[in-house]
């Protein structure tokens, strides 16, 4: 049996690397992907909870994140081609219009 | 050792190199495979803990169909190799030095904290889908039913944005 | 299995809303009429409104306690419905000028507003945050509708990075709290241990979420990007609605779960003074009205969190004597929530197709040109500083008496220190409006048409401002009853 | 007692009224605005003038007073009221306004209608601020008369007319806004925002303020006053304004804005915080005496004639300010009575100084010089002002002046004889003044030709020269009438005189908060049922 | 019909000059000077024969002191000021002399001014002077008393600068309104501390209650001895004493009949009647009356020196009348009230004289006041002459003229005082000695030897009757004028003493016709200070009439002296290079540019620059760069935990911090 803490401290790591690498990368979609990430690292400590609690509600927490997810991901990317087609690049650093 | 323990440690291994391996790869669709590896060892962990139902979810539609949508975009996009650029003076060390800073913390707060997760009791539960779909058409059927409106607001709102002008 | 009558009852404005958002996204490919749309929006959000006092008639919790329909709700449910009313006055003429689809639109500000409904009614952790992100997805969508325009697609993209990022955090510290408490019901959470580790980081991670929400500092960067890009409806939008609704679900939290109100005090204390100052000092040097507007918006968050403190510092007693506090943020959103819906809307039709005349310097002697237009910004901007017969005024006013009253004297000082630096951005813009002659061109281009959605945004928010500011008896009386949270 | 109907009301509406049927006006016809204007202004002046009546003379407490529930929660009421003291400084300001109008007439050429709306607007935010007697009522007029006095500089002044308009709205903002503060804090200690009723609680002991409490309070609400005074060093927003604001703008602001702030400490930092007073008094005092000193000489050496008599302001405020805190009967009358003599004779400087402006557009006293020869009788009234100014006997100024010191010397000799260093000074700075602008052989070829006093200017000049003079000599028929507003207040500075240097922590009062009983509160809901 | 009709109505007589003030003032400029003229001269004429109605029933009345209260002025607490008059010995001595000698002085000035522009508002002034001083002399309160103090003090601001073309009249004008006002500062205080001590402010109050005072004792600072000295600082501005006498001698730049009506009749002569008027004050402190001894005697010589030196005509007599108030006030201090009120009459009559007689003499040789361009004029003015001789007869002390009396009265009391008197009855004579010497040097550099001026172009004229006959009748004045206490040379009753017994108390008056002894050293100290006199005349004579170039070699072998008396020694310098220059160096740089420009207003700026760089900043933080703000929510994030792991006092028994 596999403490219940160890699956959270995962995730925790898990969603600690998706901070970093939202930070570190400068490609739209990579961190897109990192903000996944995080979400997934979510979704572990949900799962872990609802096993330790031996409750069910924590995997259907897991379900909606999911879906939330997909529904983020379908609009994320049309921005994401709206930004590439406006601009011509995935860099985010180059988008930088608005400041100051 | 036991057996789970040493799966757990394998998969959750195979989740951070995964992880990691997202940020360390310069292009984009190396980077999608090592998060498609992060949310298979995921799902191997979910099994682990007898959640069948989430595991099958989180293959099928995470590793299936959002990421699939991510690998499509990459495409369609043609991105090229992550060009590294240090535009941004607080994202460089400082920034990296706090969100690993931030991540630390919580997992040391999570570890020193492990008392606080209440004891699991009964684990046979779990397994059943059947009370999963219970629970989302009874108890949380309100939320399920907006996460419809959802996925319409995703849809209408990919349209908006990536469909070409009219005129 | 169908849910029973009265649980549809208790969510019917968010039914509304959405039925109405698939009602237009069904027929718009039917229908060519512009006109159609935006009287379907107006009958819409009216209809979604008027349905907020058909759900607090039959008040009480919905769908097994996810759900609550009580005074705070009905409040809340009202103030979204009428911001989304006033954008779509306002938005309609703005589509036309900007040659955007209409339909589309309305369809997602109603979905946005159905969001804020829930999480305005929100009683259960997780329906907030479907909640937080059916407004969150739609807002992205808002920001970038402009496509054409790099700013607006820009504003989407940061808007909606950052603003998933912050939704990580938030839903992290769900699955925290749930691990904490084995719930997420508020109601529940709130009989369980308070003094839990996890439970702490949990509540610290949803206060980085919302916090991201309600643009408090540092939380606060991306708020003038994503204003300034968006279209300035939206921006109006954003700056009323959204930020209502997330407070709307801090102050839920609050008043159900005294662990949160024990954990959150300092924090509040602490970012109620760095977002008053970061707001204030950075909308000093802005040149361009939506950014400083922008800006503005996020000093009145701030303020709002002075209160949030105030009530953190009531609750902790667990006295009544919370009630006023509460009172002080409903008013405030309130009287907030028309100043700004008026003066973005008059922004908007200044700024002129595309967008373009947004520079304090196209100011310059409107009073001359556009007297009504610019005693109607005059207006709206001393309600934002807070000056007498206005809406604002009582609201700042009952904020200083929350604070005041729970004894938070240094943070009342801040407070107004940061009203006289306030008062010198607005007194700019008045100056410039009023002491400045206009420039030759903007003389010969003669006075910028205001149509009658516009105009009748401005008089709804004018009417409103005033009244509010002479006699807030009703809104006061309602906000302050005794069952305002039904908990 | 609500018999006297809605005088108040209507005196502090009647204003607005007029402002609005202004604004429904074609803005072109010049003159058909200025006649209105001059009407309501002239209409609200007789309209004042019953208060003569409205207030007997020896009655103390609130006369006219209106009540009105207003506000639910917190407990807002409508209540308004007059003493002797508040009464004169409204007649003060009824009396001003039609001057300012008149000696607009022809100086506000461009957006006329706009300027004589914000005129009786700043009317009715003044009368407002004098009669109220709601806490919330008496700060929400305060903030609403800031709006149109900015507006007059910031839109009809001169040069860096928005930089002296900004200075003076942030300046004023920052005081008030703590007086914002400090009237919540004494509302969550005494639970009303009604003034009388507040008084009176402390007056039989029901109510007692823990001294570190009250100091802060006093100090909340003396920072706002001081800043309105200005006392020093909170002064250097009023030059700026006065010398960037228009006649009117200047005359409104001297002759009765800054009174707003002595009236201030008269009706709310006396009778509310009598403890803290006395514990302030001698540094209070300190920063006066500095003020009258200190303002003079600054002014003696201005080379601008506006900035000069701006100067003199902040030195004659500081007479009222020590009169004030004098504690004396004598010297609060003498406050008073300065208040309204300085609003008429500085009103007058500005008067006089802004037509000279209109003739030369200039105020740099080395521009003028040997006005006399081309100007004789605007020279003569200027003399006539400048010794009304500087306290000559038979003028007003003496009257004030001289109560004051001699009530303050009943205090303490020290600060009577620094202040009275002032009298000197003054003569210093007016005289010199005078003699630079209209003394002399004619050393400017455009000075030599200028017209004197037009038959507008005369009228003006005149009723201001009668009025000086009335007041100079006829003096008793104002102290006699704000004889039983100023007892009332000694009477509530006075009885707790645990204030003696020699003797500390004599007498302690105890810390305690006392709130409204149900008995007082029930008494104001009788007094609003009424 | 009231018994005493003009008493009752007294108020009629201020208002005359009043009324001849305002009219003219409002009304001359459109005038012709005849008009003005009539308005001028019968406003005062009227107001000399209603006093004299006054005086005739008051004595008619038997000498009681008369007393009424026509209405409040001003009245605050406890304290009332009323515009009370009364009318005693003293004052029917003052408003005769204001009155009459002003009435003089009016009629000399319709010929004076005949050429000046102006006309009209000359006589509104000198008719506005005449009200307040009469307000002054009828006062029956300090506060009433001080209004015609400062109007005094007014009008001759007014008349000094009524040249204001001229700079140095303006300044000459300021600077006595100034003056005056240091010295009132102290009055000021002084009504004030009299308030605290008696609560009124009304002489006869004041002086009842003052009367049961023990006396403060010699070098002790009592209450009463602060308020002397502080009334007796006003007096000494009023009146030109000693330090603050620096205005008179420069309001010689106004025209000369207002020097002589208001700068050596009557005005000056107020701080002599105030301490009069208050000697039941005075005389409960040694230590004050001591200072005003002093101070008057000083003042006398100091003057004197002065005066030895000038060349400017009317200034020789400004310091000879700054010289002659100390005279007055030397009298005062040592408790001659009678004698000082006697002299202050007789110097009114011989020194309005003079300054008339100097303005014939200026009118005559067309404007010129350099005694050193004139000379030899005695044969062609001889009217001028004749009444000048007069008075400078009368001022050095020759019996049987007025100031012989009036002086020897001062002498022969200050030899007799007890505290000093000697020293000061010795500084007294040499004073005479000195004045005798520079007013006959006047006569002779003016009347006698050669013409210094150009004949051809200066054609000298006597003067117009108008302006001779007053000065024939102050002549006469100036001979009679000391009889009142002829008597006293002959073991009798001094008249004037007699009269004024009422008032300073009859003790004095039986003194002064004593016993045989007294009588006996009263006419031995007499014929010292006449042959003190005649020294001054003999060397006067012997330096400038015999001796022409003595004069001038004496003035150069004693350079440094003689240099030092020219300039006054160096006050006026003084006063500039330690008071005023520094004043307005300190205002100017100090207390305008460093403390209020650069000081105060620069922190209130600066805290404005200081926001709006602080707002700069936060808006460089605004870098447009996603990843930039993403590093910022990471650091909120990290704030926020920190604040609620961390933050010291984040647990609810801390939070009573805040409380």
């Amino acid at each position: 049996m596999v403490p219940t803490n160890y699956y959270v401290i995962l995730s925790a790591i898990l969603f600690g690397l998706g901070v970093f690498a939202f930070i570190f990368k400068r490609n739209v979609i990579t961190i897109f992907m990192s903000i996944e990430l995080m979400l997934n690292a979510v979704n572990l400590a949900f799962v872990a909870f609802s096993q330790a609690l031996g409750k069910l509600d924590g995997q259907v927490f897991v379900l909606f994140v999911i879906v939330v997810a997909a529904a983020e991901a379908a609009v994320g990317l049309g921005i994401i081609i709206l930004i590439a087609r406006n601009r011509q690049t995935l860099n985010v650093e180059r988008v930088d219009l608005l400041k100051l | 050792m036991t057996t789970p323990l040493l799966v757990f440690f394998v998969l959750s291994a195979l989740a951070v190199i995964g992880a990691v391996n997202l940020i360390l790869q310069k292009h984009p669709i190396h980077s999608a495979l090592s998060l498609i590896v992060v949310m298979v060892a995921l799902a191997g962990l979910y099994l682990l803990m007898g959640a069948e139902f989430v595991a099958a979810v989180q293959i099928i539609v995470y590793g299936g169909a959002i990421m699939v949508l991510f690998v499509f975009v990459i495409m369609l996009l043609n991105a090229g190799v992550e060009e590294h650029t240090s535009l941004s003076k607080l994202a460089g060390p400082p920034g990296l030095l706090l969100a690993a800073a931030l991540a630390a913390f919580v997992a040391a707060t999570i570890a020193r904290s492990g008392a606080s997760v209440q004891a699991a009791t009964q684990t046979g539960a779990l397994s059943s889908t059947k009370g999963i779909s219970e629970m989302v058409f009874k108890d949380f059927v309100y939320p399920f039913e907006l996460t419809s409106f959802l996925i319409l607001v995703a849809i209408l709102g990919a349209t908006v944005l990536a469909q070409r002008e009219k005129s | 299995m169908f849910p029973r009558a009265i649980d549809m009852y208790r969510v019917l404005p968010e039914l509304m809303w959405c039925g109405f958002g698939v009602l237009v996204m069904f027929l718009q490919p039917f229908v060519r009429g512009r006109q159609f749309f935006t009287f379907l929006a107006l009958l819409g959000s009216l209809a979604g409104t008027g349905a907020a006092f058909a759900s607090f008639l039959h008040g009480g919790p919905g769908f097994s306690g996810l759900v609550q329909s009580d005074s705070f709700t009905f409040f809340f449910r009202l103030l979204v419905g009428s911001v989304s009313f006033l954008v779509v006055l306002a938005a309609g003429p703005y589509l036309d000028r900007e040659k955007l689809p209409i339909a589309e639109f309305y369809a997602l500000l109603f979905f946005a507003t159905a969001g804020m409904g829930v999480l305005a009614s929100a009683q259960e952790l997780l329906t907030a945050f479907i909640g937080l992100e059916m407004s969150s997805i739609s807002s992205y969508v808002l920001a970038g509708y402009r496509r054409d325009s790099l700013k607006s697609s820009e504003s989407a993209m940061k808007y909606f990075l950052l603003g998933s990022f912050a939704t990580a955090f938030f839903l992290y510290g769900i699955a925290l709290v749930y691990g904490a408490t084995g719930t997420t019901l508020l109601d529940k959470m709130a009989l369980t241990d308070g003094t839990s580790t996890l439970l702490k980081l949990g509540l610290a991670l949803i206060l980085i979420g919302l916090g991201f929400k309600v643009a408090a500092a540092p939380f606060q960067v991306w708020t003038p990007d994503v204003y300034e890009g968006a279209p300035t409806p939206v921006t109006a939008l954003f700056s009323a609605g959204p930020k209502a609704a997330a407070f709307a679900l801090l102050l839920r939290i609050f008043a159900t779960v005294p662990a949160a109100t024990q954990y959150w005090f300092w924090a509040f204390w602490v970012l109620a003074v760095l977002t008053m100052f970061a707001g204030n000092l950075g909308a000093l040097v802005q040149t361009n009205m939506k950014r400083l507007l922008a800006y503005s918006s996020i000093a009145h968050a701030g303020y709002i969190l002075v209160a949030f403190a105030a009530v953190t510092s009531m609750a902790q007693g667990g006295s009544s004597e919370a009630a006023p506090a509460y009172a002080a943020v409903l008013f405030y959103l309130l009287s907030y929530a028309l100043v700004k819906l008026g003066a973005f809307t008059i922004v908007s039709q200044l700024g002129g197709t595309g967008e373009k005349n947004l520079s304090l310097d196209d100011y310059a002697g409107l009073s001359q040109r556009q007297p009504f237009v610019a005693a109607m910004l005059s207006i709206y901007l001393l309600s934002l500083l807070g000056l007498p017969v206005t809406a604002g005024f009582f609201g700042k006013f009952y904020i200083f008496k929350a604070a005041v009253n729970s004894h938070l004297i240094s943070l009342a000082v801040l407070m107004a220190i940061n009203s006289v630096i306030g008062a010198y951005y607005y007194l700019r813009v008045i100056v410039v409006m009023y002491m400045r002659e206009p420039s030759a061109e903007a003389a010969a281009a003669g006075p910028v048409p205001f149509p009658l959605g516009v105009n009748a945004v401005l008089l709804i928010t004018f009417v409103g401002t005033i009244l509010f500011g002479v006699y807030p008896n009703p809104v006061i009386n309602f906000i302050l009853r005794p069952n305002l949270l039904a908990h | 007692m609500l018999s006297g109907g809605h005088l108040l009301s209507v005196l502090i509406f009647f204003p607005a009224a007029g402002a609005l049927a202004l604004m429904m006006l074609r803005g072109d016809d010049y003159k058909f605005i200025r006649a209105i204007a001059m009407l309501v202004s002239v209409a609200e002046l007789l309209f004042s003038l019953i208060l003569l009546r409205g207030v007997p003379i020896g009655t103390s407490g609130y006369q006219l007073e209106e009540f009105a529930k207003w506000i639910s929660a917190p407990p807002i009421h409508y209540h308004l009221g007059a003493d002797g003291i508040s009464m004169f400084l409204v007649l003060l300001t009824t009396f001003l306004t039609p001057i300012s109008v008149l000696a607009s007439w022809s100086s506000i050429q461009h957006r006329v209608k706009e300027f004589f709306v914000m005129l009786l607007l700043l009317e009715v935010g003044v009368i407002g601020v004098f009669f109220a007697l709601d806490m919330f009522l008496f700060f929400l007029f305060w903030e609403l008369m800031l709006i149109p006095m900015a507006f007059l500089i910031g839109i009809w002044g001169h040069e860096r007319r928005v930089y002296a308009a900004v200075k003076f709205v942030l300046y004023t903002m920052a005081g008030s806004i703590l007086m914002l503060v400090g009237i919540i804090w004494l509302y969550n200690a005494t639970g009303t925002f009604d003034l009388p009723t507040i008084q009176q609680a402390l007056a039989n002991g029901q109510l007692v303020l823990e001294p570190r409490t009250e100091m802060l309070l006093f100090l909340a609400f003396f920072f706002a006053f001081a800043i309105k005074v200005p006392l020093f060093p909170l002064h250097t927003w009023l030059p700026d304004a006065h010398v960037e604001a228009p006649t009117a703008g200047s005359v409104m602001l001297a002759g009765v804005l800054l009174k707003l702030g002595t009236y201030g400490m008269i009706r709310f930092c006396l009778p509310l915080f009598p403890e803290a007073s006395h514990r302030a008094a001698r540094w209070v005092a300190v920063l006066a005496i500095i003020g009258i000193i200190y303002g003079a000489l600054v002014s003696m050496v201005q080379p601008n004639l506006k900035k000069l008599v701006a100067y003199s302001s902040v030195s004659h405020l500081g007479f009222v300010v020590l009169g004030i805190f004098a504690f004396q009967n004598i010297s609060m009358q003498g406050a008073v009575f300065q208040m309204l003599a300085h609003g008429i004779s500085t009103g007058a400087l500005f008067l006089l100084v802004g037509m000279l402006y209109d003739r030369r557009h200039t105020f740099e006293i080395s521009e003028f010089g040997g006005l006399s020869t081309p100007m004789p009788k605007l020279a003569a009234f200027f003399l006539f002002v400048a010794l009304s100014s500087l306290g000559l006997p038979m003028l007003n100024g003496f009257v004030g002046e001289f109560l004051i010191l001699l009530g303050t010397y009943q205090r303490h000799w020290g600060w009577a004889a620094w202040a009275a260093l002032g009298v000197i000074l003054s003569a210093c700075y007016l005289l010199w003044s005078y003699q630079r602008v209209f003394f002399g052989e004619i050393t400017r070829e455009k000075n030599r030709t200028l017209l004197d006093a037009s038959v507008r200017e005369k009228w003006i000049l005149a009723t201001m020269a009668v009025v000086i003079l009335w007041m100079g000599i006829g003096s008793p028929f104002i102290t006699r009438r704000t004889a039983a507003a100023t007892q009332t207040v000694m009477d509530q500075v006075e009885p707790q005189r645990a204030y003696e240097a020699s003797s500390p922590a004599s007498v302690k009062p105890q810390a305690k908060i006392v709130r409204m009983n149900a008995a007082q509160t029930a008494a104001i809901e009788r007094l609003g049922s009424r | 019909m009231p018994a005493h009709p003009m008493l009752e109505y007294l108020w009629i007589v201020p208002l005359l000059p009043l009324l001849g003030s305002a009219v003219n003032g409002l009304l001359g400029a459109q005038w012709p000077n005849k008009y003005i003229i009539i308005t001028a001269i019968s406003s005062t004429g009227l107001a000399f024969l209603c006093a004299l109605e006054a005086v005739r029933e008051f004595f008619d009345s038997g000498q009681v002191l008369f007393h009424k209260e026509y209405f409040t002025w001003m009245a605050a607490g406890n304290f009332r000021a009323g515009f009370d008059l009364q009318l005693d010995q003293l004052t029917v001595v003052m408003v005769l002399v204001v009155t009459g000698v002003g009435w003089l002085i009016h009629i000399y000035a319709t010929g004076y001014m005949t050429h000046e522009g102006g006309y009209y508002r000359f006589f509104s002034y000198l008719n506005l002077f005449m009200f307040f001083m009469l307000i002054l002399v009828l006062a029956a309160n300090y506060a009433l008393l001080f209004v015609g103090w400062e109007g005094v003090g007014l009008s001759s601001y007014l008349l000094i600068g009524f040249y204001f073309l001229r700079k140095s009249a303006a300044d000459a004008g300021k600077k006595a309104f100034i003056v005056n006002r240091i010295g009132d500062f102290g009055f000021m205080l002084g009504m004030f501390l009299l308030f605290r001590a008696f609560g009124t402010l009304d002489f006869a109050q004041i002086f009842a209650k003052a009367d049961l005072w023990p006396k403060d004792a010699t070098g002790q600072f009592g209450t009463l001895t602060i308020a002397c000295l502080l009334l007796f600082m006003g007096a000494t501005g009023k009146s030109a004493q000693l330090p603050l006498y620096v205005w008179l001698p420069d309001s010689m730049e106004g025209p000369t009949p207002v020097s002589a009506l208001i700068h050596a009749a009557t005005m000056v002569t107020a701080g002599v009647y105030v301490v009069a008027r208050s000697h039941i004050l005075f005389t409960h402190s040694p230590t004050a009356m001591l200072v005003v001894a002093i101070v008057g005697c000083a003042t006398a010589f100091f003057a004197a020196t002065i005066g030895l030196v000038q060349t400017d005509i009317k200034r020789v007599l400004a310091y000879s009348t700054v010289s002659q108030l100390g005279y007055m006030f030397l009298a005062c201090g040592i408790g001659a009230f009678t004698a000082g009120i006697f002299h202050l009459m007789t110097h009114a009559f011989f020194k309005a004289l003079l300054f008339l007689a100097a303005g014939s003499v200026i009118h005559a040789i067309g404007g010129e006041q350099d005694m050193n361009k004139m000379g030899g004029l005695g044969k062609k003015i001889r009217w001028t002459y004749a009444t000048m001789l007069a008075a400078t007869v009368a001022i050095a002390g020759f019996p049987p003229f007025a100031g012989f009396f009036s002086k020897d009265a001062i002498l022969f009391a200050a030899f007799q005082s007890a505290t000093g008197g000697r020293i000061l009855y010795g500084l007294g004579l040499f004073t005479a000695l000195l004045t005798a010497f520079y007013m006959f040097r006047l006569i002779f550099l003016t009347f006698s030897g050669r013409p210094r001026y150009d004949e051809k172009k200066v054609h000298v004229h006597e003067s117009t009757w108008s302006m001779l006959g007053p000065l024939v009748v102050l002549a006469i004045l100036s001979v009679i004028g000391g009889w009142f206490a002829l008597p006293a040379f002959f073991q009798r009753p001094d008249y004037f003493a007699n009269f004024l017994g009422p008032v300073f108390g009859v003790r004095e008056a039986v003194e002064a016709g004593g016993e045989a002894a007294v009588h006996q050293l009263e006419l031995i100290l007499a014929g010292v200070a006449v042959v003190a006199a005649l020294i001054g005349w003999a060397v006067a004579y012997w330096l400038y009439v015999s001796n022409p170039r003595k004069a001038d070699d004496l003035a150069k072998s004693m350079r440094p002296a003689y240099t030092t008396l020219l300039n006054k020694f160096y006050v006026d310098e003084l006063y500039a290079a330690f008071v005023v220059r520094p004043l307005l160096w300190l205002s100017t740089n100090v207390f305008w540019k460093a403390a209020d420009v650069a000081g105060i207003d620069g922190t209130v700026n600066g805290i404005a620059h200081g926001a709006a760089a602080i707002g700069d900043t936060v808006r460089h933080s605004q870098s447009g760069n996603t990843r930039s703000y993403a590093v910022w929510v990471v650091a909120g994030a990290i704030v926020v935990l920190a604040v609620i792991f961390f933050w010291p006092s984040a647990s609810k028994t801390a939070l009573g911090l805040v409380h």
